[in-house]
């Protein structure tokens, strides 16, 4: 176990947090987009001007061949400057698209020619990896002549897509398929009434590649997580500092100050998660358990720092034209994003007798 | 010591929940419930039905529109209002400038202004919180300086919300800059909001709503009989105002309408097998939330039964600091249950109707109003705040 | 709902705080003993001197005709002074015997010549009122004519006690018997080998006549207990206005008072439970639900005040001959009696899609 | 970055872990394991087992028997050792007087007792906290006055753990009471236990044990050559001494085999439809702590990493405070498990083993072990503590 980073991955980093400063939200200028963000063209010609899109997959697979560390890294970086972005969406599709050797479509993912997004959500469905009421039918001509009716939705990022990918339930089973310029209704609604799809994994593996897809994703926003929680630790204790109530600086009151310890526990508690979920599945890309773990820490620290970033901080940390606020937003939109909470705990108690203890040195 | 009502209190239950539920519009009530960003009208139409039929004011003297209930009547009143989804009368009316006016003014304000306060005629704002006092609330700035016969006010509050609708705004103001204590040197003074030099500013929050403001003063003239009671003795009138504002704010009939409501939205959302409401860790945070909120109304009853003579007991601070974890835990699970389908927010639109396969419209709302309520445990007096209340006042710890 | 008790209720509550205060335990004398406390006769024949054990009981079935109100106001005043008894397990089996009609021996009871506990742990099982693995066995000649066989584990107080109550698993459900002279092996440990038993309450009505039994259990534990978190707290309260570190008293941190501040909140929480629970079963006996709650709402409260009392105090909380210790250790012993705070919510749980919301003024 | 251990550090882990599960005795693991009071004798045969191979004080320098590990590998042997249930090496003597000795005492008294207190020939004591002290440890009154060669010894320690099996005591006292600091004027002294007028005074706890006492000193008189270092400049060697003692305490291994064991334990509870570990809440609460404990092990991991040349790192507060905390959470769910069975306490001796339908004996231990263990968080700095280095030592935050 290793958690120092290399030279060429400092690099990375930096460089990724040169990008993220260059096209960081101006929240103080009061014009930011509140709440979920649209598609920003400009910064994704970056990410991928950066190598960013392409990271974890292998070269021969249309990838740059290095691994979710650096997904990690680049994500971090986008987190930390409160950039939100479907970099986590994109490479849940592309790593769906590498399993489907389609190495033309995840190579033009990899420079910015298309965005490609998974279409999972389903309306009046909680989140599933496992069922869909989206109906696939194959002509049976081919992988290419097959047919998707139902709805999909809420699908962020949907209106920008060049393509989606879509699990659906195929005659055999769930199945995994690409529909080329998604039919968009109203806000992130795609309507696949007798939409034309290809199809890139059939029932018998589209389970395990869609979980080490959102394994992937779920590393992309662990990262993410990380960077804003460190953003908004960073401005609550500059906060304390500097803001006086009563005649003194905040940080004169022992139950503000404390609170602040805690949740600096919590920031490197989900520090050491998100380095370890991108190191699991560099090792093995089907360790689930290890990715649930780490969305539950996550997923409860990003609650706690959220929360307290706000409570600290009082009114300015509710308003529009202050980070905290929007960074709390993003850390609520990541918990419920590949699973939430509940059910990451739930997948981990079907389990829990299934082994003595968690060796985090295997 | 007994559990049920008395004949008198369930008839007068049951006159009230009639009443809400017949005489206050269903698509105000509906549009109520349903949440998002306030509507002046619906506020103004539902205040002047209750106020009409003798229910705007209930806390107020008899004199002026009040009526004699017992503290469990006034329970059952809010309780039965808030379950109805009623849009309460304006507590700035209501609960604030209303009762230091009715207790602290002259007769002739009295009379100028507690009957449209009561019809909303008036819509008050507050104009207390400035940018650098925070919860310091006594370090405020904004001055007024008597020339003549009028004050003339300079400075700034803010978070001052649905300002964008009021019509007048009682402000505390510094009278005295040299007084010893910053306490001191504070008088309370209603402002109309159409005086020359009085400008609005929005401020957005992060849930996209535009509810709270700042309001300028810019050699702003104010008629001298537009201050309430004694030059610099407003601290005094904002102490008994803050006082009011705590014991009105353990919105539990709201919290218990809001988790009804969630029943209904875990009913509505597919699992693998079943429903969320059929998922064991769901079904286990309604039943300890329903746990949590039964012990707050509990003592909210047992408290109101104990307080006297309408003085702020420092008990009401357990109220706002349970009432607004409470009103937060349930909003979190709101946005539990919407899920993926929470994370666009402006979603209601999209629900077809024929397949019943749309979104439904509470799943766009939960995260914006769940980011929304974290407000709850900040104004008002802080969590932090109440807190030094109840260690202070109740328990004599004193730092 | 009215929470104000009328001046015979003041007089028993005086009464009984009178006796607790002559009956307290001396902690500071460091010989009382730690953990759960024996059988003290002399306590008992005070409580029964003062009508405190056959207090909820009608005249006709040989008790004093008050309510679960007075039981609460009792047994607060017990657990404020500290004494930990068979109160609430007396009351859970006299409610037994009073549905079978036992009028002598609830008199018996009342009047403190008999003491009557009811064994319902077993080794090695969850608690709970649906099943047995005791078996119960009739020989059809009358109700006098039943032998138990089995094991009840640990069933505190029966070393003491001159008859136990035992639910059963008879040929036709659960039953609930009476034994007298139960043999008690090893600490707590009661061997039904054969035992000759009386059918108290056959399968038709013994689950719900368990269930109401419980529920007075119930509330005397929460009056219980919310008089140890009363005393707890305000020893609490005490210690930091008095004990100084850094030469200033403990108070002067306000990280400390604003715990101190949560505290009191779950204080009041219980207290109003506590009461509602009795007022809920003088009204319903059969409300289980309203019982549940409150189980719930003095399981959480008494489990945050008791840590936080010790934590406040530091180490001089956790010694034997400072009370705070042994109110905490009381308080847990609660949590786990009756049902623990888990069990009453899966109770709960299973329910919630029955009603709206809940209606405490119903 | 990356998972696995390298083939070096695998091949290390698996020769602690052949060590410490073959070479020390099973009887002596399996009590250990189960918890209770301490067995003197265990530790003493454990730690001299583990001397003899050179494990027992891997922290030490070389020359005095340490090992020049990696902070890795010191994580390994201890998570190791904590996995088979080894009683570790004794705390005082390792982490504590040891250390201080190797970094400051005169060569003769490193020579004198190193060597003893590595093979526990001599058991220290500590000898800090005073009644009147609490959290501040600087206030201490103990005095030492210098007669002669000797310095007379007066005054009073408490919460010494394990103090009745102690041979000698290692205790700061104040021998300049006029030095312009309270941190100044303190000494580090190395009392014989056997010395006359030194007296133990066992403090029952509320799990029924006595793991700590009172240490009385009257007329003390300790050999002028018993001084560590230099006079006066003890409270240096002090915060040394706990710098060390809190990077010692993130019990992870001990937490993880607790863990494991409680599941056990669940998994012997039978419910009407399974067994506890069956329990959706139950399995949640495990999974939970898993993920919170996994949590805990890289972060012990990564913040080993990062610490230099031995300095107590400011981050290991985190690992002490959310230690403690996993240690209490764990404990509170083994309390659940036992639930109606551990109401009474000392129930291991009703196990039936014929026909199992005995109480087993955790069940007996589980509420006092998690009584007994509110003391992490209160011991070796409280979690207030903990806090306060965090935001002031990490944070900046210096109210």
């Amino acid at each position: 176990m290793d958690f120092t980073i290399d030279s060429e991955q400092r690099a990375l980093r930096d460089a990724a947090a040169d990008l993220a400063e260059r096209h960081a939200p101006d929240y103080g200028s009061g014009d930011v987009t509140v709440g979920p963000a649209e598609h920003d063209a400009g910064l994704w010609a970056a990410l991928a001007g950066l190598g960013g899109l392409g990271l974890p997959f292998p070269e021969a697979a249309g990838g740059f061949g290095a691994s979710p560390v650096e997904v990690s890294l680049v994500a971090g970086e986008l987190g930390r400057a409160g950039i939100r972005s479907a970099y986590g969406e994109a490479l849940v599709a592309a790593s769906l698209l590498v399993d489907a050797d389609q190495t033309d479509l995840v190579g033009a993912v990899a420079d910015g020619a298309a965005l490609v997004i998974p279409a999972l959500a389903e309306p009046g469905r909680a989140w599933s990896l496992a069922a869909s009421t989206v109906a696939a039918e194959g002509s049976g001509t081919g992988p290419d002549a097959w047919t998707l009716t139902g709805i999909k939705e809420p699908v962020q990022f949907a209106a920008a897509a060049s393509h989606i990918v879509v699990p659906a339930q195929a005659p055999d089973g769930l199945a995994v398929l690409l529909v080329s310029g998604p039919k968009v209704t109203a806000n992130g609604r795609v309507e696949l009434a007798g939409a034309a799809a290809t199809l890139l994994i059939g029932p018998d593996t589209a389970a395990s590649a869609l979980a080490r897809a959102v394994n992937l994703g779920i590393v992309a926003l662990a990262g993410e997580a990380v960077g804003a929680m460190d953003t908004a630790m960073t401005m609550t204790v500059d906060y304390l500092k500097t803001r006086k109530q009563f005649g003194v600086p905040l940080m004169t009151f022992q139950t503000l100050t404390q609170r602040a310890a805690d949740m600096y526990v919590s920031l490197e508690l989900a520090r050491s998660s998100a380095q370890f979920a991108a190191m699991a599945i560099t090792d093995d890309p089907d360790d689930s358990a290890s990715i649930s773990r780490a969305k539950v820490v996550i997923g409860q620290s990003g609650r706690h720092i959220g929360q307290e970033a706000i409570q600290l901080h009082g009114g300015i940390g509710m308003t529009a034209e202050y980070a905290v606020g929007h960074l709390m937003t993003r850390l609520t939109a990541i918990e419920h994003t590949f699973g939430d909470t509940r059910q990451h705990l739930a997948a981990l108690a079907a389990h829990v007798g299934d082994h003595e203890s968690v060796d985090v040195l295997a | 010591m007994h559990r049920t009502l008395s004949e008198e209190d369930a008839a007068f239950q049951q006159r009230m929940r009639d009443f809400f539920t017949t005489e206050v519009p269903q698509d105000i009530r509906d549009r109520w419930r349903a949440g998002g960003e306030v509507e002046a009208q619906d506020v103004r139409v539902t205040q002047r039905i209750l106020n009409a039929a003798g229910l705007a004011v209930p806390s107020w003297p008899r004199e002026f529109g009040g009526q004699d209930w017992t503290n469990l009547q006034l329970h059952i009143y809010l309780q039965e209002m808030q379950s109805a989804s009623v849009p309460p009368p304006l507590a700035f009316n209501v609960n604030m400038v209303g009762p230091v006016i009715a207790a602290f003014a002259s007769r002739e304000l009295k009379e100028r202004f507690l009957s449209p306060t009561a019809n909303l005629d008036i819509w008050w704002a507050q104009g207390f919180s400035e940018p650098e006092a925070g919860s310091d609330l006594a370090s405020l700035r904004t001055s007024a300086v008597l020339e003549g016969d009028e004050w003339v006010v300079n400075g700034q509050k803010t978070w001052t919300t649905l300002g964008q609708h009021a019509d007048w705004i009682f402000a505390l103001v510094r009278t005295d800059p040299d007084a010893p204590k910053k306490q001191m040197g504070i008088s309370f003074l209603l402002i109309d909001m159409a005086t020359p030099g009085v400008t609005v500013r929005p401020i957005q929050l992060i849930d996209r709503g535009h509810e709270v403001n700042e309001i300028f003063f810019d050699n702003v003239r104010v008629p001298v009989d537009q201050l309430v009671g004694e030059v610099n003795k407003g601290w005094d009138y904002a102490k008994f105002l803050l006082g009011n504002e705590r014991v009105s704010v353990a919105p539990v009939g709201s919290i218990k309408r809001k988790l009804a409501d969630a029943k209904g939205f875990a009913r509505s959302v597919a699992t693998d097998d079943g429903t969320l409401l059929d998922d064991v860790h769901i079904a286990t945070r309604f039943a300890e939330l329903e746990a949590q909120v039964m012990a707050l109304e509990l003592t909210a009853l047992r408290v109101a039964a104990g307080s006297k003579d309408g003085k702020p007991d420092p008990a009401s601070s357990i109220l706002k600091l349970r009432g607004s974890q409470l009103q937060q835990d349930v909003l979190e699970l709101v946005v539990d249950l919407a899920g993926p389908s929470g994370l666009l927010w402006d979603a209601g639109d999209t629900r077809d109707g024929t397949d019943g396969s749309g979104r439904e419209a509470w799943t766009g709302k939960a995260a914006p109003t769940y980011l929304n309520f974290r407000k709850a445990s900040i104004y008002g007096g802080s969590n932090e705040v109440q807190r030094q209340i109840i260690s202070s006042g109740i328990l004599g710890l004193r730092g």
